[in-house]
């Protein structure tokens, strides 16, 4: 009897999303004797709320966003199992030859922001570790979708934006995203916090870490597989999805790997693993962030003990 | 005018409405992203149609059966609104309350609750639509003339009676025009919870669509809509030509 | 038949409103009807006959005063009224026919063999019906593409078909022309003589009051009352010939001098 | 039951949901992220009150604006389809359609156009209202007896004085009923302009409410909204009592 | 005064619907009414009365044959009609008295003065014509706040305040008294020999025919048209006793006999 799981993701279907897709078509997740179902999501912080209230089991979400959670409600709060994106994707766009040389530059100019997306809620901190007042800036709420088009049209001066989506944005607008656009990525300016990963739910966790520990195990052979296949990849996903777009897919799965996922530290440790010690300093940025009442432990948001061997998370 | 004549003038300006659009955009050079041309979007929804019906069907679906429930529930309510002043005072306050929040804020507690797909997706569908079948046959109950009631009361007809002979009849009019209104909230609705907690449907669809910026397969989705809409109006409007046609008199 | 006073109204008054809208419809007013009883009722326009009507069908409470139903005992079956209202009062929604088979639809017995009937004997019989008031061609019309008077004799065909124990008629012969009026005249008369229903008639037609009731009672200008209760004993079944006699032609000149006041005198030469 | 009577018992009943919701909570450990209890949400708001303000007076001022606007447009294209068969015809199936389409789709479009805050947030509140109010009044147009209309015509009316004198007051009843309707859908118009693009209003505090996961703070948001509307709602009740109180004759 | 025929109506037939729902109101009819005219027009129930008074008012269209109104010279100001419908049509939105000045609302040259007027001299006009019907009291009052009677009078006040060149009247005193129908007719009387209206009167009441109008027209049940035009020349103004001459008389029963048909003799012993 297979065990069900119900998992959801970050945002629509998208081609970082094609191991998941991939482990489920290739019955990755029934050879671990799993029955996932595949839902898709609203938002990566959304992803913690969905598994929180109990009507997800495990989902691809937001690191911060556990440890937010971590520290007001800790028996509820999900357990990061497999920290899949190695780098922040957050960073602040802005239109090379405007107004922004530097962040700095930022103070006394709007920046548009997607109120529910972790650049958004991080700025602050971006600001306090590039050493410009946040409070200078004029944050308006803008939905994600009109971040890039915004900005060209110089509604504001900056977005703060996923590279991941972004990037791709910039493509389907026509434009060329390394030469038009300035990128401040927020890992450069210090701020070197972890981001979207497989989570699960502590009674999962608690009642069948076997299951855990095989949908981690399947989710890494898909994803081996699609490093090394990307267009496979692709293809599960225009199959499910026959209204995606496969080329602009592929596109950002290279570059989420590329930029995201492949990283001098998941090249030594694996992908899927964490660094102690950076972990502890995002988990301190978030708490001065959010003035939150305790310091979760490391350990608390997130587990190495489901992690598959070295061998599948090598690259 | 004859009625001919009336259908091919409405034809002709339905049509206009579009070609208008479409030169507007050739001329302002409105840009694709913004806003695309008709025979674009006619184009985009020509190309992916076969990826589209299984969104649409499902839309189609959700909508339908929030709609019918939302149906149901409407008319009981407004029923009661109509004939009891406690339940007019008590509940016409609080269906106001609860019309006047966003169902987007809504629709992430459906999906805590029984999980993202057709649930909440019919739940929003419902609740959506109640609301304005409630005013129209709480407020066609409540002004029936007492004279046609006094008909039925000298025969010692019972509430219930009452209500089938005199009050549903006289409101039918009213009832209808809030069906056109309660179905394209049906699809709102829906839609909108697709876009927030689903893997299928026109909502689902869009966001897609929009993520990879093919605005003009989005605008097929806001098409495939309205084509939807429309139907169902065309469908009510034969059903309402029956069963309300004796208060339109002036136009026989 | 257990009681004298099938309908009895004591010392009943209706006003409407309260302060300065308040407005006295009848003053405490005593009437006692007998069962099988035919009972007109006259008076100046605005008198409170319509009212009168609207508190025995009980569609009014009286805001003073008590009505008694005496041929209602205790557990019995409720009276069965039917009642043709002044402004006729269709359904318009409804077809003629259908407008006149509403009673069936709602009142028992009938009430339970409506739907296997509607399309068969009760059909019939609101179509045998409507041919008598002269509407045979206008059963699948709609209320509207009535003539007033028209409209008005399907609203007494409502009012008759359930044979009701307790017939009130509010004008119901108003808007009709002489032929067409004394024409139901007697049709109205040899239902009652058949079937010996309590009829309360409120008319301004002293000629129909005089011809059709056993009894016409006069009320006096708004807020009304009654202040005239005459017995009329022509013999039954009366033929409209019985309007030209002299006894009768008495009786009418009686009751509108009762009504418009000082009789004025036939010139002497006519006399 | 007297009418002091009926204002508590519909108080109490009121309160009493309130109270059931409290307890239903507490009994049924509902998470607060899932459906905070009554209380909370008030502690909350009182909590907040101060940062609230600016917010809701911003969403109340778009609303209403954009309200205005939508029952001027809404009124006059009602009485347009209500008293042409051509129009209805033509308007009725575009309107329909438009309707069917989900205003989250199309701020974006308003955004680009006219940028972000104030005017996406009045231009959506606006559109959205505008069905409701049409499809009542065309249906109250529509339906007018036509012997209250031969009244004026025997005397030579013209047709704007017919409609003003017999259908605008015939319509009056259902005019007001779909203002019930055409409210509430404003303040949800201006709210999801809110979320789309703006740096202040309603839809922008709880989208950074929920973001922060203060779910107590977003309900505060969405009660500040339920109030708003009955708020209104209770005025619109006074105005219709003195203008369709003639309607409503059964009560009084 | 240009022309003899003031209306005109020329073959002028009226059907509803098509087909199977077709009713023919009124076959081709003639009538011409000169200015000043009073005219009654009497026959059966449903025989197309209303359809012709709804024609002259423009309300219908006639299906063949035409309409000439010779009063109205090219560019001269269009006919004032004041119309009261069978039905009364009070508007329920508007008081007894506003019902009744809607036609100076609309009707030049009162229409310009409406707005400056209508607490003024226009409410007293009302006011005046109300208390004339014996609404003195119900002026403030919602229409379904009167008895049948009320309305009616209301309807006529309507009909009359602005002094219309055209008067029609649909059986204005269907529902009311004799006593309240007397007073009116002299009343209407009064009116028309001080303005000099032209006035067409439906009614079933032959005397009330008989002693308002100076001419008569009787018509054939439905489908109708005229089968008797008989003039009355009684002298102005005629007093209410000369509804008990034998003269008088006569030509109600002469009227009676038409529309009756084959006249019943008074018995024997009674002549
Ligand atoms: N709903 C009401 N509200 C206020 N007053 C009313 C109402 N109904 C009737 N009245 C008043 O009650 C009085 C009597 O009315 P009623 O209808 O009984 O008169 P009626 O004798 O039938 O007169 P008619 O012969 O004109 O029909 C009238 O003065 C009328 O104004
Ligand atoms: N709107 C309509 N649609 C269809 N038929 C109609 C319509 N109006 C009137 N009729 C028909 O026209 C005929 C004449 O009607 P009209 O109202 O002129 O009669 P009338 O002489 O005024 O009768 P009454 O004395 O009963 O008022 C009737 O047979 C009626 O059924
Ligand atoms: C509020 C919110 N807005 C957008 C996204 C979308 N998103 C987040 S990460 C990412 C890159 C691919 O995974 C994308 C598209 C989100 N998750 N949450
Ligand atoms: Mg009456
Ligand atoms: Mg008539």
């Amino acid at each position: 009897e297979d065990i069900p799981i119900r998992f959801t993701l970050d945002w629509k279907i998208q081609g970082v999303h094609a191991w998941f897709y991939l482990a489920k078509e290739k019955g990755y997740f029934a050879e671990e004797g799993l029955d996932v179902t595949i839902d898709q999501g609203e938002g990566s912080a959304a992803t913690v709320t969905r598994i929180m209230s109990g009507a997800y089991d495990a989902g691809f979400g937001d690191m911060n966003a556990i440890i937010q959670n971590a520290a007001t409600t800790p028996e509820t709060a999900p357990v990061m199992v497999y920290q899949i994106y190695n780098q922040p994707p957050f960073a602040v766009l802005t239109k090379t030859g405007g107004p922004i040389g530097t962040l700095g530059d930022l103070e006394g100019r709007k920046v548009g922001a997607p109120p529910g997306s972790a650049s958004t809620k991080l700025f602050p901190a971006l600001a306090d570790a590039a050493g410009f007042d946040a409070e200078q800036v004029e944050v308006i709420s803008v939905a994600p979708n009109l971040q890039e088009q915004m900005l060209i049209q110089g509604q504001v001066d900056g977005s703060l934006v996923f590279n991941v989506t972004s990037y791709l944005n910039i493509i389907g607008l026509g434009m060329d995203p390394d030469t038009d656009f300035t990128w401040f990525p927020y890992g450069a300016a210090g701020l070197d916090i972890y981001s979207n990963g497989v989570m699960v739910s502590p009674a999962l966790l608690a009642d069948h870490p076997e299951a855990v520990s095989g949908m981690v195990k399947a989710i890494a052979r898909a994803m081996a597989d699609v490093m090394a296949d990307p267009e496979a990849g692709v293809a599960v996903i225009k199959q499910i999805e026959p209204l995606s777009n496969a080329e602009l897919e592929l596109k950002r799965l290279d570059f989420a790997l590329t930029n995201l996922i492949r990283s001098d530290e998941s090249k030594a440790n694996g992908i899927g693993a964490v660094d102690e010690a950076r972990l502890a300093r995002s988990i301190a940025v978030i708490r001065d962030l959010y003035d939150l009442p305790a310091t979760p432990e490391p350990g608390a948001v997130f587990s190495d003990a489901f992690l598959p061997p070295m061998e599948l998370r090598a690259f | 005018m004859t009625p001919a004549m009336r259908k091919f003038a409405s034809a002709a300006l339905i049509v206009g409405v579009f070609v208008f659009w479409e030169l507007f955009c050739l001329v302002a050079g409105i840009s694709e992203l913004i806003l695309p041309r008709p025979t674009r979007i006619l184009a985009a929804f020509w190309e992916y149609a076969p990826a589209i019906w299984p969104h649409a069907w499902q839309t189609l679906y959700t909508t339908l059966v929030g709609f019918v429930c939302g149906v149901a529930i409407g008319l009981s309510l407004g029923v009661l609104i109509g004939s009891s002043r406690l339940a007019y005072d008590t509940a016409y306050p609080l269906l106001v309350g609860i019309s006047s929040i966003p169902k987007v804020a809504v629709v992430p507690i459906f999906v805590l609750w029984f999980g993202a797909g057709t649930v909440p997706a019919i739940l929003t569908a419902m609740i959506i639509c109640i609301f304005p079948i409630v005013v129209n046959v709480a407020t066609g109950i409540a002004t029936v003339e007492p004279e046609l009631e006094d008909v039925m009361r000298s025969l010692k007809a019972s509430k219930w009676e009452i209500l089938w002979n005199v009050g549903l009849p006289r409101s039918m009019p009213y009832f209808f025009a809030s069906l056109k209104v309660a179905i394209t909230l049906s699809f709102v609705g829906s839609v909108i919870a697709e876009t927030v907690a689903s893997n299928k449907g026109v909502g689902n669809m869009m966001m897609i669509a929009s993520s990879s910026f093919n605005v003009p397969l989005v605008f097929s989705g806001l098409m495939v809509l309205a084509v939807m809409g429309v139907s169902l109006y065309a469908l009510f409007s034969l059903i309402e030509r029956r069963m309300a046609g004796w208060a339109m008199r002036k136009s026989n | 038949m257990t009681d004298d006073r099938f309908v009895h109204l004591e010392r009943v008054g209706v006003t409407f409103g309260t302060g300065k809208t308040r407005t006295e419809a009848l003053t405490p007013t005593d009437l006692a009807i007998k069962r099988g009883d035919f009972v007109a009722l006259v008076g100046p326009s605005g008198c409170g006959k319509s009212t009168i009507l609207k508190l025995i069908s009980e569609l009014l409470k009286p805001s003073t005063g008590n009505i008694f139903f005496g041929g209602r005992e205790l557990g019995a079956k409720p009276l069965r009224v039917g009642m043709a209202f002044q402004s006729a009062s269709l359904l318009p929604w409804m077809t003629v026919r259908d407008n006149v088979m509403l009673p069936l639809k709602i009142v028992p017995p009938f009430k339970k063999d409506y739907r296997a009937e509607r399309h068969r004997a009760f059909r019939d019989r609101a179509d045998a019906l409507l041919a008598q008031v002269g509407l045979e061609d206008f059963a699948d019309k709609s209320p509207w593409q009535l003539s007033g008077g028209m409209m008005q004799r399907a609203n007494l065909c409502r009012a008759l078909i359930h044979d009701p124990d307790l017939l009130l008629l509010d004008e119901p012969f108003g808007a009709l022309d002489q032929f067409t009026r004394e024409e139901l005249w007697q049709t109205l008369q040899d239902l009652w003589i058949d079937r010996g229903s309590t009829v309360i008639l409120v008319t301004h037609d002293l000629r129909e009051a005089a011809y059709l009731a056993n009894r016409i009672c006069v009320m006096s200008p708004r807020p009304g009352r009654i202040v005239e209760d005459r017995a009329v004993d022509f013999v039954r079944p009366r033929a409209i010939d019985i309007t030209f006699e002299p006894e009768f032609a008495r009786l009418v000149q009686d009751l509108r001098r009762l009504i418009v006041g000082a009789p004025k005198p036939p010139k002497a030469d006519a006399a």
